[in-house]
């Protein structure tokens, strides 16, 4: 599985997280760390209509959490928080092996994680992070 | 005889059918020690069932790596291995969460945990209620952390069958009572402690709920919410798996405001020289490499007793109980203490032999294969209120069976004509 | 190619014979594991040796009773075998009396027994002098109880080779200096701490001296009276040994004087609930049901260790780190951290992969079987001191083989093919 | 070896424990407890000329520890305190199986409790008291 773990995808979509901006005026920002290892992403996102405007983060860690980051990042322009929390629930139950596929394609790259319990959490990083981001918001 | 008068009392349709045999075969011991081996020391500590031996040996000669870091296969599925025994002593406790339950080195350690962070809230003057019934291990370590900050310690005294004595929990509690902290089951008397009417007294107060529930563990599944405490302490070698680990279950949403005990690797979210900030629970409680093979034969011991017949076991081990209480009573000189019937009792009898040292019984019994416990069991506070200094003690476990009673009570008629 | 420098560097005739083979069949294991089985995470814990496996095996499931107080045949004999455990610990470590071992749950549990019971005597402004280098369980301890006190924290900064600068002290240590703790050998880089002049800093001004020697016991027994240390602590599960135990080795005129740490039975000499007074040393620090089985296996993995021949198994190591460190430099972009030479040094090596994360590379490796630690190791401090977040470590047992190493070298040149 | 260990010799031997009696003016009074067990001596020793010229005692234990004591008490008047503390060897020597038969004979009849090591202590118990209340008159 290891192997898969590192296919083409994955290695090229993290590789996109170098290019990743932080926003100058966001409506929120959360920083989430990975307690166990240490690695840690920075989230920006800016709303209109209730609706993501525009999404920038700064993301230390592996080949995976990058990766998750960057697919967040693209795919959360234009998607409500509703939207967005049914793409974190379906890549949660993606890594449990539950349900259907996941709410947007590119997260079925992560489907060789399914095994490696101890990096669930690599890919779930940033996606906790816009969890945390959606709370706080509502909390308005 | 005491034997024929005690199996009347305990006639064989009593009990839904138990499968002793195939029950006895489950514990390893059991073959290697022979017919002439009657263990009737399940309170200090309990024999290995097959499912927690193969656990522990597994872990340990085949697939050892450490656990919460590592990714390899290896290290991963020993840390999966590791979150499934949490989650198993979890299911066994009828917890919500598996994060509630923090992994230990056992009982002590866990009261250890409980009593210092607790006690770091308290304030000079606020008070711990425990009582005289309590292991040492639920005494010593409130009066550590007590003595830290300047917390009180008050006990609930003893009733005429050395239970604890609930009607003076009115006079002993109040505003100041800050922590509640009793056992489950005492280890000397075997009675069990009515835990709804404390759980009553603590919440008029808003005191928390710690419960010693080491010799109550091993009796069959839990339900600490239904208990309504807010702290459970339990040893896994009691619970038929191995020495080395125990658990610590704490309410989710108390453990998160609680600081950390001891202090290491795994417990920390950031650590400088000047200053660390710890991790979630129940990571924080967890310093340093676990158990991991003591902690996973404790959960495949737990999944294993999930699945047993308890009605079944509960009246076989009651009924050896009334077997031993009356074959104790038969016997001149000799002295059973705690509660006179079955209600509300652990199968565990203490006694004493009128005019004999507690361990010349035991010695003397040895003779025959039959092993019990001499002494003060941890719990002098008991003792004292008893006007005792020790007692003999035989604790009753699922795989004891009618012969391990008489024997004992042979042996002990024998004790009492040669020494007493 | 990086293997053949490597051999070239590590002459078949340096080391004296070694039987690897033979070494290698007393570890459970590899046989189970198959011969793609590279494992080099030694410093997170070793592999458990055939006699502590029987010893724990034996103990848990064909003969098991609690230790201390029982006195049947089978308590007798689990109390021996406990402190038979204990002198050879003792023996082990060279210390002059087996009482003067406390059997832990590990490292991190001994070193919060130290950490606790040398704060219990400091005074606000008493220092404690710790180093960057050290794992977080000889760091947070020491912070817990010290806030407790007001005592400060310092700590030895790194020379250019991440090694203990040691020409400091005489800036760091003064008559406030009540404690220096520190470690035997960094568990990142593989320094051995020159003891010898911290022992001296430490005499000069009558401060204690406390030494974490976790990562240091596994390569050859030591002398605790010869390295003048006031307290030592060590690992079972990295000594071979089992899950679940460790020792606190503690000078015996030091001992008499400290306070205990947890509470609980056996710990104590009269318990009322007013007040507690404790038994003498090593059971005023052994609360509770000690882990038996672990304290046996790790004390069969002792006596099985003291009888090999170490000056062959040193030479064999050090061929190994040096075969490991000249195929890291040979590999671009691959950086090992810490001393450059085999001088003082463990077999552990860590190292960055440029522009790699640490746990992809450990990932990719474990493809090939190669068991490696990516991370911060619990020592966040020496890696914020050399400008790292994480590293990825190797490190070697007694067994290891140059396959290992091979394995890992060649693992690492595709991923640096793959990701860098 | 349990049988032996209750043979009539240490069964009657302790049964004189209850006879004992404090002395009412001793040079040196000590009182030793067995930590594991909570068994407990108190120790009286009156003197002359160098020599023990009467023993007392209270002894609250399990038969080895009476049994001990009684041996104690009846052979310790008329010895020097150099006698004795041979004699508190030749003890410790006769329970590890060392060297050659005990100071006093009774205290062969503690050779069972060799294959015991948790009882032990029982025997050495009065034995202690005995080494205690010596280094405390040797102190004066
Ligand atoms: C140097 C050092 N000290 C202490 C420890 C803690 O040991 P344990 O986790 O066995 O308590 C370790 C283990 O990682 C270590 O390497
Ligand atoms: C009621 C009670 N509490 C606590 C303990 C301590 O358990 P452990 O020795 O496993 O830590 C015991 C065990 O004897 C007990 O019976």
């Amino acid at each position: 599985m290891s192997a898969e773990l590192y296919d083409r995808a994955i290695v090229e979509t993290a590789k996109a997280s170098a290019e990743a901006q932080r926003l100058s005026a966001p409506d929120v920002t959360v920083e989430e760390d990975n307690p166990l290892c240490g690695d840690r992403i920075a989230l920006d996102l800016a709303m209109a209509d209730g609706r993501i405007a525009a999404v920038g983060h700064r993301t230390r860690g592996c080949l995976l959490t990058r990766a998750a980051a960057v697919v967040l990042a693209r795919r959360a322009p234009g998607a409500d928080p509703a939207e967005l929390r049914s793409a974190i629930a379906s890549l949660r139950d993606l890594l449990e092996g539950r349900n259907g596929p996941p709410a947007w394609p590119e997260l079925s790259m992560f489907e060789p994680v399914r095994a490696v319990r101890s990096r669930h959490d690599c890919v779930l990083l940033p996606f906790r992070a816009l969890e945390e981001a959606l709370d706080r918001l509502e909390e308005r | 005889m005491s034997r024929a008068r005690a199996s009347e009392l305990a006639p064989p349709n009593a009990a839904p059918r138990l499968d002793l045999a195939g029950l006895k075969g489950e514990f390893p011991i059991f073959e290697a020690q022979g017919p002439r081996f009657h263990y009737l020391d399940n309170a200090a500590t309990g024999q290995i069932c097959r499912a927690a031996a193969a656990a522990l040996v597994d872990f340990e000669t085949r697939a050892r790596a450490n656990v919460k870091r590592g990714v390899y296969r290896l290290a991963d599925e020993a840390t999966q291995a590791f979150e499934e025994a949490r989650a198993r002593i979890a299911a066994y406790l009828g917890a919500r969460e598996a994060r509630e339950v923090v992994i230990t080195s056992g009982t002590t350690h866990a009261l250890n945990i409980a009593a210092h962070t607790l006690c770091a809230r308290l304030r000079p003057g606020d008070e711990i209620l425990l009582s005289l019934a309590e292991h040492h291990a639920n005494i010593v370590p409130w009066q550590l952390a007590a003595a830290r900050v300047g917390a009180v310690i008050r006990a609930i005294p003893l009733d005429a069958e050395a239970r604890l004595d609930l009607d003076r929990l009115t006079d002993l509690v109040s505003r100041k009572t800050k922590v509640i902290a009793v056992t489950h089951c005492s280890n000397v008397t075997g009675a069990l402690t009515d835990l709804g009417r404390i759980r009553e007294a603590a919440q008029a107060v808003g005191a928390l709920f710690v419960v010693d529930g080491a010799q109550r563990a091993p009796h069959g599944p839990l339900d600490v919410q239904a208990m309504g405490c807010d702290l459970y302490a339990l040893s896994g070698h009691k619970l038929f798996g191995a020495t080395g680990a125990g658990a610590l279950w704490i309410r989710a949403e108390l453990a998160e405001e609680l600081p950390p005990f001891l202090g290491g690797g795994e417990m920390i979210r950031r650590v400088t020289i000047e200053r660390t900030s710890f991790a979630p629970a129940p990571h924080r409680f967890e310093a340093g490499t676990p158990p991991i093979g003591p902690a996973l034969a404790m959960g495949a011991a737990a999944a294993w007793l999930a699945g047993l017949d308890w009605q079944a076991i509960h009246a076989h081990e009651l009924a050896l109980t009334e077997r031993l209480l009356a074959g104790l009573r038969a016997i001149r000189g000799v002295r059973p203490i705690g509660p006179e019937g079955l209600q509300a009792r652990a199968p565990l009898v203490s006694f004493v032999v009128e005019g004999v040292h507690p361990h010349d019984v035991c010695q003397l019994l040895d003779m025959r294969g039959v092993c019990t416990r001499g002494g003060h069991h941890c719990a002098q506070p008991l003792h004292e209120a008893l006007g005792l200094e020790a007692s003999v003690r035989a604790s009753i476990a699922l795989y004891n069976e009618a012969e391990d009673v008489d024997a004992l009570l042979e042996g002990l008629e024998d004790v009492v004509r040669r020494l007493a």
